[in-house]
Order: C-alpha cells, then structure tokens, then sequence
C-alpha cells in the first residue's frame, strides 16, 4: 500500500549520485553544416564555448584518384585530375601536364606557357573571390558572397569561352594547351579585370574594412609564426605570417621568372591577416594577367604528341610543385614506361592547414570561431580527400 | 496507383500544391564536387530565391535534398541518415552524371554507381557538372511537377523501404539511424495508400 | 471600435491582419536585402509560402510533448503581445496591461521557444538559447532602462498614455525629438531584440547551425515562422508608439511600420554578426550609456 | 484563546516528538504522521484565530513587564503562511524523508523553530520579540544540522552571524528600553516620534542590522547559500521559503510599526537621501548580485539558495519604497517567493530522491521520467523570473511601477537586471535537470509516488491561481497596510483598480488562453506528429549514441564567463565588493575566533551574555 | 603532437636568410652535413639520391638542422609489387635555397615497416597516416595512425597495387543498365593480366 502511494518500490537505485559530471561534449560541424567548407568535418569536444579537443575528419569526398590515374591512360587522365580541387582546378591540370613533360622533356611553346600562366592567375582570382564569400558567410554577411560570387562568374565565362567549360576546363594538355585564344578574348580578359579591380575598393568598404570583421577576425586563429614553418604551412597562409615564400618566385614554372609581382604578406598572422594576404593577391593576378596578355608573343599552343590511345611515357618520376591558390600543390609522378602512370602522388595544398594546424589551431578556440578559422584557413576538402 | 492518387486530388490539394512549389528549401550539404555550382546558383547572377528555393541547414528544415555529384561509401551513410531525417514530402535530386552511373568515377572503389538503387530520386540533372542555368531549369521542371502533384518519390521509401534497405545493407552493412521508416509510414498512413 | 461589435471584429480579425502585415514585411524585408546584394529577390508574399508549405508537411518530428506545447506557448505568447500593444483604432486591452505588462509577456514566446529547444535535446539549439537569454542582457536591459527613463519623464507606464503624450504636438512632441538619447539607444536595442545582424547571434548558421531552428522542422518550424512574422510587427509597432509617436491612422502606421524595418534591414544587409561577448559588450558600450545619460538629463530635468 | 493555542501547539509537538524519538528508527511512519497531524492542527487553530485579530493576551511578568502576544493583520498573515508551508514541508517529507533515523530530531526542531517563528510574529513587546528570536535562531541552527555532513559546518557558520544579530539585537533592546522606559511597542512609538536624532539613529541601526542579517541583505549574505544548500532538501525549501523572511518581517514591523515611518524618514539629508535610499542601494545590491552569482551555480539547491537572497532583494525594494504600490508588492512578494520557491525546491527533491544528485551537471532529460517534476518546476520558474501569468509576476509588476513612478529610475534598472539574471538561471536549472538528453543511467527513473506529487499539485495550484487572481492576496495587504500607516492598495479580483495602475491578470490570462488555444489550434492543423528517439537527432551528419556525449550544460552562460573573467581579476569595482565581503568574513571569523567553535562553548558564551544582560536589566527599576 | 618541444631548433637557420647556395655546393653540403653520398643533382633545383631505411631518420634530421632543408614537402609512396618493395619518397624543400631534396627509402612489402618522423615534422603525420592507410605502411612512433579517410573501409589497402579497384567497384556496387567495358580494348584490356576472375558474382 505505502510502496503504491510513495513509490517507495525498493529500486532505490538513485544512479546519480556517483555519476560523473558531464562537462564536455561533443559538437560536430560537418559534413552537413553550412560553417563547412565542402564535404569535410570537425569533430570538436567543447566545455562551455571553448573546444578542449578538436579533431578533423575527411574522406567523405574520397574517390581514389591515384588509383584511378594508374587505372587510366595518360591521356585520360586529364579529364579527371580538375576534380580533385573544385574551386582551384587548373594547378591540377599544370602539375599533371608539366609532371609528364618533365618526365617525357617534352618542349611546350612559349605561348602556350603564357596561356597557362593566364588561366592560372585567371583560376586563383576566382578560387580568391570564392574564399571571400565564404568567409563573409562566416561572419553572416551575406552581401558579400552574393557580390564576389557573382563577379566570380566573369571570370567563369572567360573559362568558358576559352575552354569550354565553366569550373572544369581540361585544357591544359601535355605539351601545351588545347587551343588557342578566340579572337578578341584579350581585350575580354582585361575588361573582366578593371572590372574586378573597380570592385575591389567596394568590397573594401562592405567587408575588408567593416568593423564586425576587424572585431571578429582578428586575433582569431593565430598561426604562430615560431610554428608556421614548422607545422609546414605553405601559400597564403604562410604568407600571412610574415614569411614571403612563394612557389612562382622560388620554383618558378612557366613563365612566371619573367613576370614582376609582388609577394603580399601579412604580419599578425590570424584569420584577418591570412584574408588580406588573399585580398592582395588579386591585385597581384590582375597585374600578372596583364602582364601576361601585354608580353605574349605569337605562335603554336601545342606540340603534337604521339597518338594518345598508344602514348608510352618513358620511364622516370618527377616532382612538380605550383603555387595554387590554396599553397604549395605538388605531383609526384612515376612512370614505368607503360600506358598508364604508375604512381601519381597527389599532395594538396590542404593536407597542411586543413588537418593538422587546423586542429592545433582550433584548439582553445571558442565554436562561434571555429568555422571562421576554417575558411581563412582555405583548406579545401576534396585535395585533401582525393 | 499513381495516376488514381493524381485523380483524386481535391481542389483543395491542389491550392496547397500550388502554393508548397512557391517554397522550396535545399539541404545545405555539399556532398561532391557540383556543390561549387550552387553558390553561383543562389547568388546574385542567377538567384535561385526568385522561385523561392532556399538552402537550409538542418535536414528537418529541408524538402530537397540535392545529391551534388558523386557519392562516397563513407557520404552515403550520412546522406541516408540525413534523408530519413528530413520530413516528408521530400525529394531527392540527383546532381550531374556521377549520380545516374557513377560518371567519370565508374571504376573507383568508394564512390556508387546509381544513386537510385539507396535512396527514391525524384529527377536527375545529368551533365558534368551541369551549369546554373540548368540547375533552375531542373528545379523549375521539379516545381512544375509538385504543382501537378507527381512528385511523390518520397513515398516509394516507404513503400518498398526493404528494396533500399537491402542495398544500403549490401555496401556498407547495417548503420543504426535511429528511425524507424516502415513504422513512420504505418503512423502517418503513407502505406495504407498502398493497400 | 474600442466597444461592442466593432471591438469582437478587432478582436477576431486583428491576428489575421498582423499576421498579413507581418508576411507583407517579411517579403518585403528580403525583398529589401535581395535587391542590396543586387539581387531579384523572391516573392514580395515568399513568407507566406514557406508558411503554408511548412504547415503542410506530411510528417513532423517531435521531441516530446514539451516541444508541441512550446510551438503553443510561442505563438500564444506571441499573440498575446499583440493584442496588449496599441495600434490606430485598437487599444482596448491596454488598459489591462501597461508597458511593464508587455515587458514581461514578451519573454513568455522567448520562453517557450527555450523549453521546445530544451527538449529536442541538441546542443545547437542550447547554446541559442544560452546565447538568446545571454543577449537579454544587453538589448533587454538597455530598452528597459530607456523606457524607464521615457515613462518616468511623462508619469505614466501606460503604453497608450504615452502614445497619446506623443500625438499631442506633431512631430515635435515625438519620444526621438524630445529625448533623442534615449531614442537612437532604443534604436540600436530593436536591432538585437529583432535578433537582426550585427546582433543575429542566436540563429548563427556557420556557428550553430541555425540555434533555435535545429531540429525544428514542418509545423514546428512553420509556427516559428508565423511567430516571428506577427513578432516583426508587435517589436516595431512596440518601438513607433515609445519613440515615433506611434500613429493616428492606418496609412501612417503602415507607412511608419515599412520605413522603421527598412532601417532595420538595412543594417542587417551590411554588417555581420557579433561574437556573443562582443555583442554584450558593444550593447554596455555605447547604447546603455547613452540610455543612462538620457534618463539622468530628464532626472536633472525633473528637479 | 487560539492564539495561545497556537503558541502552544508547536511547543507541545517539540515535547511529544522528543518522546517519540525512540521510535523513528523501528518506524518512520509514527513521527511523520504525528507531525504532519500536529501541524495540520496548528494550521487549523491559526484559521480558527482569525477572530481574534487585534486581541493582545499577556503572559508572565519578566523584569516588571509582562511577555504579550496577539495577532494583528501583519502577524496572522504571517501566521498563516508559516502553517501552510510547514504543512506542505511535513507532507511532502512523508515521502521525501526515506529514513527520518538518518536526521535524528529533524521534526523535532522544526517544531520549535515553528514555535520560535510563531511566537516572534505574535510578540506584542519587545521582550518577547527578542526571546522568539533567540529560540527561533537557535531552532534554526538545528534545523540546518539535520542535512549533509558538510551542513554542520555551515550551520556554525550560520550560527555565528545568528549570535551577531542577537547580540546586535539584545543591544538594541536594552537601549530602547532604557531611552522609552518600555518594552511596550506603543510606548515606543510614541516615544521615537519625539526622540533625539541621535538616539533614533542609535535604535534604529541596532534593531535594524540584525534584521538585515537575517534577511540575508547583502554583503550579510554570505551564511546563507552552503546553510541552506547543505541541509536535507525538504529543509531547504522551507527555509528558503519562510526563514529568511523572518528578518524581513521584523524590519517590517520595527520601521513601519514600531517606529514609524515619520520618524525613520528623520534619519537622512532629503526626500531622496535617506535611511530608505541606503535600504533601497542595499536592496538593489541584493538582487543584483547573488542573481548573477547564481548563475555559475552546479547545483540546483545552491542556485536555488542565491536567489533566496536575490529575491529578498526585491521584497527589500519594495517596502523601502514605502509606497503604496511599493509595500504591497514587497509584501506579496515575501508569500509569492515562498509559494515557488517552496515548489521548485519539492520539485528538485523530487528529482533527487530519484536520482541521488542534485548537481546540475549530472542530470538532464528527465522530464520523460518525472513529468511531474517538471511541471511543478516549470511553474516555480515562470513564477520566479516573473512571467505572466504566475504569481511572482504580479508583485514584480508592484515594484516596478513603484520605482518607475517613484523616481528610482536605476534602482529600477538593477531590479530589472536581476530579472534578466533570474530568467537566465532559472532557464539553465530547468535545461540542465530536465531537458537536454537523457543519460542512460537514468532510464529507470520513475515518477515520484503521490504523496511527494500532492504538495507540488498544491502549489502549482497556488501559484497560478494567485497568478490569476492576485486580488486574493491584495485584499489581505490592503488591510496589512493600513495597519503600517501606508494607503491601502486599491485592488480588484484581477490586480489593481484603474487609478493605481493599468493591471488585470484575470484579462491578461483570459487572453493568454484564448491565445494559447489559438497556437495549439495552428498546431493541430498542421498534419500528425511522431516522437522519436532522443538519438534521432541532427549532429551534422555524424551518428549519435548513448556514448557520444551531445549535451550541452555545463558553462551554460559562457559569454558571460568571457565578459567577467577578466573582471574578476582585475576591476575596481569588482575588488572593491570582494573586499567588503571579505571584511564581513573577517568579522564572522573574529567572532568565530572569540568563539571556539564547539557548540557547548557557544551555549556558555551566550547563557553568559545574557546573564549580564538581565544583570543590568535588573538594574534599571 | 609534440613535435614542437622536440624538434632541434638550435641551429636552424632563419628561413630565407642567408645567401641562397648553388646546385653543386648544396649536393656537397648534405654529403658533408649527412655522411650520405648518394644524392645527385637530377633537374634545376631537383637533387634525389637513396637513403637507408635505418638512417633516413638521422638523415632527415641533420638535412633540416644543419643544411637546411626545413619543409617536408610531401612523403610519396611507390609500390614496386615486382620486386616487392615500397619506395618512400620523402621531398624536401629548402626555403633558403630554394631546392628540393628527394629521398628515396626502400623498404620490403612485406612487413611494409619504416621509422616515423613526425617528431621533426607535424605535417609527416598526414602523410605517414596516409601511407599507412593506403599501402599498409606501419611508421614506427608515430601514434596517430588511426583510420582517417578511409576510416569506414574494409578492404585491403586500396593503393596496393595488387588492389584492382575496378574489380572492387564491380563486385561491391550495383551499376546502372550497362557495364563499361570498353577499357578493355586498349591494350590488351585491364592491366593486362586483370580480370581473370571474370563473372565471379558471389
């Protein structure tokens, strides 16, 4: 009767009473959060707002490329190296053709390396613009993405105007590039870019000078400069800490030994700093573009080479780096002399920042940066994916 | 079965048709590489939000959930958790080649093949990767068909869950999503529809 | 109209009609953002779409009953503001209830939200929460202190009575004329209490996953769309009859209603959000100390 | 005649229980029934004594004048409260208290603080009042030893500040009775309308400090929160609800009454500046502060002890308005704070009597289990931060309007910041302990048996109906204010007539139900609805389980935490307030130094003290 | 992890100070520093040579502190099935002489066993991780060599190349209406060997 009216059963288990206290727990952003840069996650552990632990996962974009290329012919691969860094394809498509003529020392024409040079500035101005709106996203200003974003898609159509293809080009070939420019396509070229440099001052005024950003981003995600080397940044990121490395300049490919630009770097190094280091950027492509279309001479785009179905790259490896937007992207190619490249060791710009000085640097952050931090990072899932 | 269900709309059926196709939200999950499109897509050049399609975070928010391309192993767990936690109805749209046979991936031991053996798509765009205009045009052809009330791929998860249950299974084995479909199709009487 | 029949129509009609003027608003607020991010825009009713296509979901994820009666509590609470906030031609229940009155049911929508999110279980949604009551220290607190200031100057706590204090001169007698301070500080506080940037920290996408809205889906997500359109209309009108003099007939209540969420929107459109200290802080910074400069003036004033 | 009954009633069950004592071990159940029967009968011979109000009974003649007591409006009203909630507390602890062996002479000691508290709102002279507050704070002291271990060490320190106010208080008494010649309060009366400034002033602080002290105002709240936190939680309630407001009523009584408002008012340099202002800074301070401390509360009884001490602050704010609106607030304030409180701390032992635990970091998610629970906590908190259509909004409302219309502009503010405070902790207490995810170990938590559930019924009851019709309670206070020389309120069923302000809870609650059936119609329209697993949850795409920790509680405010860290260190102000607490600290430790520590020392001490005191009593003819 | 207490850090010089130095003189500089001979000049500012798995870690060590090799560029892996080796190839780059360093370890299949060197480098435990997922490389001390990208895989090292992932995906995913095998009629069809196990559909 008494158990009935007070409940008093015997389970006087009372569980709590030595339970452990939960202080931490755990918060994902990612895959499926806006705060994500593409297909990527962060696992954080998180007391209050500050995450104790941080760890990142990816994968979720792996599609085995490197097997894939050693499953394909040389010259259907391609198609298919673009893929593997969606907003910056074309330092794809430059390592794998130049990895091959490095191993083949097969000759590209002067004009066709000028070519390369354009539609590589032309893609880190677009991968830029696209970084921008991401991080504004961040921060929830949404003018601006819709801005960039948009100009962004200038220089998509000048892609698709010369290779037929907005975000994936497949143009770069071994020995040159597919085809050369259509009539008229230089004085389009320069249009898009006063464009651009018109804008930049009014994305100045909205975003890189607004006072919520000043608030927010700087002194967020702090590289420490003792440790930017150390931890193995390269591009942007690097730059943002103070240190003037530079694939163009130090490695130089191409034609970029002949070309006068600057180096941008950035002193704080925190999220603000690594951001105007990409702003400065822009500037810097736009003046490479010029240069590029002022100084390039006439002449053949491509050297024919054997017939593609049965193209046997002599045996060798090579090492070749280029300076994406993202930093120092690298291919290391082995050929056994066959149809198909034995090895190609992708290495992205990413698997740096967005792995491991990802995770140190989010360690200790609050969740309201985390995602912050990430976009000015710039990691980019998929090269990290493959 | 379906065209009975498209005769026997009520007027008020199709009001409410008319005005759900107005709304339409979009799972923010960038699941492949067509992802890069989108943004394009919604801002300024081509604005999606013109016909009223937005993206959305959380997948209880979302009606449409557009598979961007390619489909690693490692995402479809994700992508199936995720859809049978958005609330029906809801569609789900396959993004570029890689969706419909696996695209230019066709030999990759991570990525599928048919997106449709795993999860009920309502269309396909096809291309590699198909442009922004394409996109709306897609989605335009989607809101068409809510209007006309034929969108109902959603149900056929219900109705023949084992079928995408026994290929869930086959590549990845058994996930625990906490949801239970066939008893969510029973509560809510998709399935009676059926019988 | 504050008596018999015309008072049952007010009373029936009046949720229909701020509900309309709130999807009217909300099209137009986007509408507004769309066009300076040089956009087309959606549909100018494009709420009233997502409303009914919300409603109309065919399932809907609860997390227990707490979370049903939340969506109840919000959109009551919600409602029940409204109908204590005057408006041209309708002021009869706030002889009920004065300024302090609405001060107070303006927490229970807030409230409920809190304990529908509390239950769905999903820290997202309880860091909003946190992040949401956490703000109420700054915007809440701010408005409150000039409100005090404005109804100690005049006597009264009545909402009505000040409205009437303010009609009584034109333009001239307005609670921004006559007390600018303690007007531009409310202004900066309707900005956080529409939870609009650079105060939106609450419903933060990249950092949360929209907060609040985690696990709210379907219906659920549909009252919380109702209730924050009607809510657009209850916190203008709430700042136009303290600060604009509130307003003698309808055309120059809707004129005052669209001009106030331009601003609004406005800022929204070019800035971003806070973090959540720095937001506390910026509110403790510059709009309570002008608040508590305003209410010292009318306290020199007084004596 | 039932006044004398009532005195008695109390002192009757002290005795009884301590010859029933022997019983408690073998069965539980006698002691729980005798003082549940006890305290029903007391409560029934306080209604009974509703005639005799105004009635004064004297009793034996000490030092030439005789101990009176007798019921005025104020008293009964208080009266009245203490029964009711010491027959809710004995009700509920026939559930809660699983084994009364563990807390040997936890009735026995409450019913001597009932008669402690009794005796003191009855007391008609200053004498009496005196001896009440001894044997109440004594009572007090042993109440609180009757929890956790660590209660005995915070129950000396409770002790300790007890001794001071007695102490402050004994002094106080002498010297009024020495300058008036009286222990009479109407002789008081009239002599401190005439009396010197400086002797006023003298009466005025000695009586009042000790009140403050017990009222727990601050800085002289530092005994209260690990007193009452480390008490047995049904003992929490009851002392959060009632005892703390025991100094509240004396400096009710001493202010309004005994001195006077006229000549309390003498004590200041203008209308503005005065004894009240201090009272009104010291008020706000009140509310202000320990608010915000509660908020970095991990436990839901220490949490909920700050905010005994933050509302008191608001009672405190009210009555030193000494406004109509003002005083009628404060007062219905002091029997709404006990209403909730008392509900939420039931809801929160219901909780632990579960769980084991009270520690907010620990729980979660319960409200599947304890719906209860829930219930009577989410009740308590509407109430607590001041939402229609509970209670605790309508007093809040009281002082509001009084410091608005009253020129406290500030003050009004900092009762406003309390409130945001209060809203964010009390949120945080009922996320923590009831929402959020349900850890496997509690998933074969049951509901409480209904005899734990009755009180809380009851008091949900009384907080939504007095919620509603607030004009129940303001009709006693009306009569309460006249008895205090103030204008009574003009109140309706619903609130307050037109003229006194624009409040009708009966309208406001009409329309919030009409409201809220508006929402559950939206809702209802909307297609069906599934409940499903607590796991089915969105975690970005990542799978959860019961060993995926997805719960966020602890650090809730921790904006907050980033804003003050810095403050805590370094500001000012901040050290500036750490500092006078720490001197009252110190103060309690010296005296804590003077005393040993072992309670028969204290008792020596004391019986010493009071030795003397009647030595020189005797002197004075 | 803690890369950073343990890294020599004494003698590194500051990134790109120092007169940058040439081809010849930096090739005779790591034989000096390293005591290894084998490191050759192969293209402008490419210099590779072999090293033994044993003495890759001293090796490394010394490049980074007292040549001045101070980024690990990348780790690449090589699976040389027919002679049952694994080639790591480990790139570095000198910021100050703007050179890069290929170093070429080989280790036997089976067990594909090598010394870590994360304790110099925090980014070689990407990489080694990566090795280790796909070719089944275990790297001695290093800790992390949890499952990262293919943290759902259950095959084989995918990267071997006695892998077939075209086999894989044919055995593991329904495809749609038609079956790509046009492939095959290059050269011989799929590695030429492949594809024995021809209809096998269990």
């Amino acid at each position: 009767m008494s158990s009935i009216i007070t409940a008093n059963d015997g389970r006087d288990i009372m569980p709590g009473a030595n339970a452990p206290e939960n202080r931490e727990y755990n918060m994902f952003i990612g895959p499926n959060h806006p705060g994500i840069e593409g297909n990527f996650a962060l696992k954080l552990v998180v007391e209050g707002d500050t995450i104790v632990r941080a760890k990142t996962e990816a994968g979720f974009l792996h599609r085995g490329f490197e097997k894939l290329m050693e499953e394909r012919l040389f010259i259907q691969n391609i198609a298919i190296v673009a893929r593997i860094c969606v907003p910056d394809p074309d330092p794809n498509e430059e390592n794998y053709a130049r990895a091959i003529e490095t191993i083949a020392n097969i000759e590209v024409p002067r004009r066709a390396q000028f070519i390369r040079v354009l539609v590589l500035e032309l893609s880190r101005i677009g991968s830029h613009l696209f970084t921008f709106g991401g991080h504004a996203g961040t921060i929830g200003l949404y003018t601006l993405p819709n801005w960039s974003i948009s100009d962004r898609d200038r220089v998509l159509e000048l892609f698709e105007e010369l290779t037929g293809g907005r975000v994936y080009h497949i143009y770069n070939m071994p020995g040159g590039v597919r085809r050369d420019l259509p009539s008229g396509f230089k004085q389009r070229v320069l249009d898009v870019m006063s464009y651009i440099e018109e804008r930049l001052p009014e994305y100045d005024d909205i975003f890189f000078n607004n006072k919520i950003l000043l608030n927010r981003a700087q002194g967020i995600g702090v590289l420490p400069k003792d440790k930017a080397l150390e931890w193995g940044a390269t591009g942007p990121d690097l730059r943002g800490a103070g240190f003037a490395h530079d694939v163009r300049k130090d490695d130089p490919y191409e034609v970029y030994g002949e070309l006068e630009f600057e180096v941008p770097t950035g002193e704080a190094s925190d999220a603000y700093s690594r951001l105007m280091v990409r702003r400065r950027e822009i500037e810097q492509s736009i003046s490479i573009v010029r240069q590029v279309l002022d100084k390039m001479p006439e002449g053949p785009v491509w050297n024919k080479q054997p017939n593609p179905l049965k193209w046997r790259v002599p045996a060798g490896d090579a090492y070749v780096r280029t300076e994406s937007s993202k930093g120092e992207y690298a291919y290391y190619m082995v050929s056994d002399g066959g149809i198909r490249p034995y090895r190609v060791h992708v290495r992205g710009a990413s698997v740096t920042h967005g792995v491991h000085i990802l995770e140190h640097m989010l360690t200790g952050a609050r969740i309201e940066d985390a995602s912050q931090i990430m976009f000015s990072m710039d990691a980019c899932p998929p090269e990290v994916d493959r | 079965m379906a065209e009975k269900e498209l005769t026997q709309r009520t007027a008020w059926d199709k009001v409410l048709a008319n005005l759900r196709k107005r709304s339409l939200w979009m799972l923010h999950y960038c699941t492949g590489c067509g992802a890069v499109e989108l943004p394009p897509t919604m801002t300024s050049r081509f604005d999606m939000e013109r016909f009223g399609i937005m993206p959305m975070v959380t997948p209880r928010q979302a009606d449409i959930l557009l598979i961007t391309g390619y489909l690693s192993v490692k995402t479809l767990k994700r992508v199936i958790l995720i859809y049978e936690q958005m609330v029906a109805p809801k569609y789900v749209v396959g993004f570029g080649s890689c969706t419909i046979n696996g695209g230019m991936y066709w030999n990759s031991y991570t990525t599928i093949k048919a997106l449709d053996r795993y999860l009920p798509v309502e269309m396909y765009l096809a291309g590699c990767m198909p442009r922004p205009e394409a996109i709306i045009s897609g989605f335009n052809s989607l809101i068409d068909k809510i209007g006309k009330g034929e969108a109902n791929s959603w149900k056929d998860y219900y109705e023949n869950y084992e079928f995408y249950k026994k290929n869930q299974d086959h590549v990845f084995g058994d996930i625990e999503t906490h949801h239970d479909v066939p008893a969510d199709g029973r509560y809510f009487g998709i399935l009676e529809a059926k019988r | 109209m504050n008596s018999g029949i015309g008072l049952i129509v007010w009373i029936i009609a009046y949720p229909f009609v701020s509900f309309s003027l709130g999807v009217l608003l909300g099209g137009y607020g986007r509408k507004l953002t769309a066009r300076i991010q040089r956009r087309v825009g959606p549909s100018w009713i494009q709420p009233f779409f997502d409303v009914v296509k919300l409603m109309s979901k065919k399932t809907n994820v609860s997390h227990g009953y707490m979370h049903d009666v939340a969506m109840m509590m919000l959109v009551g609470g919600t409602l029940l503001t409204m109908y204590f906030v005057p408006v041209p031609g309708f002021h009869y229940f706030s002889q009920f209830g004065d300024y302090i009155v609405i001060m107070y049911i303006l927490l229970v929508p807030p409230l409920g939200m809190a304990l529908g999110v509390g239950q769905t279980a999903n820290p997202n949604g309880s860091i909003g929460i946190a992040r949401a009551l956490q703000m109420l220290a700054g915007y809440e607190v701010t408005f409150v202190l000039t409100f005090i200031g404005f109804a100690m100057k005049n006597g009264t706590t009545s909402m009505y009575e000040l409205m009437m204090i303010q009609q009584s001169g034109g333009v001239a007698t307005w609670g921004l004329v006559t007390n600018p301070l303690l007007g531009v500080a409310a202004l900066f506080c309707l900005q956080g209490m529409m939870n609009e940037k650079p105060f939106e920290v609450v419903i933060a996408p990249h950092e949360i996953a929209t907060g609040p809205m985690t696990e709210m889906g379907g219906k659920y997500l549909g009252m919380m769309f109702i209730q924050h359109l009607i809510n657009l209309v209850v916190e203008l009108t709430i700042y136009m009859n303290l600060f604009l003099g509130g307003a003698t007939n309808w055309f120059e209540y809707v004129a005052k209603l669209f001009a106030l969420f331009t601003l609004v929107m406005s800022v929204n459109a070019v800035y971003g959000r806070f973090r959540t200290d720095s937001a506390l802080r910026f509110f403790w910074k510059l709009p309570l100390p002008m608040a508590a400069l305003g209410v010292i003036l009318i306290m020199i004033n007084g004596i | 005649m039932y006044t004398q009954a009532l005195l008695a009633l109390p002192l009757v069950g002290f005795v009884v229980t301590i010859v029933l004592q022997g019983t408690a071990r073998r069965s539980p159940a006698i002691l729980k029934t005798w003082a549940l029967l006890a305290f029903v009968a007391m409560a029934a011979v306080a209604t009974l004594a509703f005639p005799e109000i105004g009635d004064t009974y004297t009793g034996p003649m000490v030092f030439g004048s005789s101990l009176s007591i007798g019921l005025t409006d104020l008293s009964w009203w208080f009266v009245m409260m203490i029964a009711g909630i010491t027959v809710l507390t004995s009700f509920f602890t026939l559930g809660a208290l699983r084994d009364t062996g563990t807390y040997p002479m936890y009735y026995g000691w409450l019913f001597l603080k009932v008669f402690g508290m009794l005796g003191l709102v009855m007391s008609r002279d200053l004498l009496t009042f005196f001896i009440m507050w001894e044997i109440m704070s004594w009572a007090t002291y042993f109440v609180m030893q009757q929890g956790k271990e660590e209660g005995r060490e915070a129950a000396l320190g409770y002790l300790v500040y007890a001794i001071v106010a007695g102490m402050v208080l004994l002094g106080g008494v002498l010297f009024i009775h020495q300058s008036a010649g009286s222990f009479e309060f109407a002789v008081i009366t009239a002599y401190m309308a005439k009396a010197e400034f400086g002797i006023l002033l003298a009466s005025v602080l000695l009586v009042l400090v000790p009140f403050l002290i017990e009222a727990a105002v601050y800085p002289a709240h530092g005994w209260l929160p690990s007193a009452y936190a480390s008490s047995e939680t049904s003992m929490t309630a009851y002392l959060s609800s009632i005892s703390t407001r025991m100094g509240l009523f004396g400096l009710i009584l001493f202010v309004f009454s005994v001195f006077g408002l006229k000549a309390i008012d003498r004590i200041g340099i203008s209308a503005h500046l005065n004894l009240r202002t201090i009272l009104l800074v010291l008020a706000a301070l009140t509310a202000v502060l320990p608010t915000y401390t509660a908020l970095f509360q991990h436990d839901a009884k220490r949490l909920l002890t700050w905010h005994s001490i933050g509302q008191g602050g608001y009672m405190l704010l009210g009555l030193a308005t000494a406004s109509t609106l003002g005083t009628a607030g404060g007062l219905m304030h002091i029997f709404n704070y006990m209403t909730y409180v008392a509900l939420i701390i039931f809801s929160i032992a219901a909780v632990e009597y579960r769980t084991g635990t009270t520690n907010l970091n620990k729980l979660g998610g319960l409200i599947v289990k304890q719906p209860v629970a829930f219930l009577g906590m989410l009740f308590g908190i509407i109430g607590l931060a001041g939402i229609p259509p509970m209670n605790g909004f309508v007093s809040k409302w009281f002082i509001y309007r009084s410091l608005i219309l009253g020129g406290y502009p500030f003050i009004a503010l900092a009762a406003f910041i309390a409130t945001v405070g209060t809203i964010m902790s009390v949120y945080k207490l009922i996320h923590n302990t009831f929402l959020g995810q349900l850890p496997e170990r509690y998933n074969d938590v049951k509901e409480v048996g209904l005899l734990m559930q009755l009180p809380i019924w009851i008091l949900m009851g009384v907080v939504f109906t007095t919620g509603v019709f607030p004009g129940l309670i303001l009709q006693w206070i009306a009569k309460i204010q006249v008895g205090m020389g103030i204008v009574p309120i003009a109140w309706t069923l619903g609130g307050v007539a037109r003229e006194a302000g624009d409040l009708n809870m009966m309208v406001v609650t009409a329309v919030f139900m009409a409201t809220f059936a508006v929402g559950a119609i939206i809702f209802f329209i909307g297609g069906k609805r599934r409940i499903v697993s607590q796991y089915d949850n969105y975690a970005a795409g990542h799978f959860l389980n019961k060993d995926v920790p997805y719960n966020f509680n602890y650090n809730f405010y921790s904006a907050f935490d980033h804003i003050f860290e810095k403050l805590y260190h370094d500001a000012p102000v901040q050290t500036a307030i750490r500092n006078l607490g720490r001197f009252v600290r110190m103060v309690a430790d010296y005296v804590r130094r003077f005393f040993t520590g072992q309670i028969n020392t204290y008792a020596a001490y004391y019986v010493a003290a009071v030795i003397i005191a009647l030595a020189i009593l005797k002197e004075i003819p | 992890m803690n890369a950073q207490t343990q890294a020599p850090t004494t003698s590194r010089p500051p990134a790109a100070t120092g007169a940058p130095r040439m081809t010849e003189a930096l090739v005779s500089a790591i034989t000096a520093e390293t005591g290894i001979a084998t490191f050759r000049t192969k293209s402008p500012r490419r210099i590779e040579g072999t090293v033994q798995a044993d003495a890759l870690h001293s090796f490394a060590a010394a490049l980074r502190s007292r040549v001045g090799f101070e980024h690990l560029s990348a780790i690449s892996c090589v699976d040389w099935i027919a002679e049952g080796e694994f080639e790591l190839v480990y790139h570095f780059w000198s910021y100050r002489d703007s050179h890069l360093v290929s170093a070429r370890v080989r280790i036997p299949r089976e067990p594909g066993s090598m010394a870590t060197i994360t304790d110099l480098w925090l980014p070689a435990s990407f990489f080694e991780r990566d090795i280790h997922e796909f070719y089944g490389v275990v790297f001695q001390g290093n800790t992390d060599l949890e499952r990262y990208i293919l943290s759902d895989w259950k095959g084989p090292p995918p990267m071997r190349k006695d892998f077939s992932s075209r086999d894989f995906a044919h055995e593991h995913f329904t495809f749609k209406d038609y079956e790509p095998t046009w492939d095959e009629l290059i050269d011989g069809g799929y590695h030429g060997q492949k594809r024995q196990g021809e209809g096998s559909d269990e």
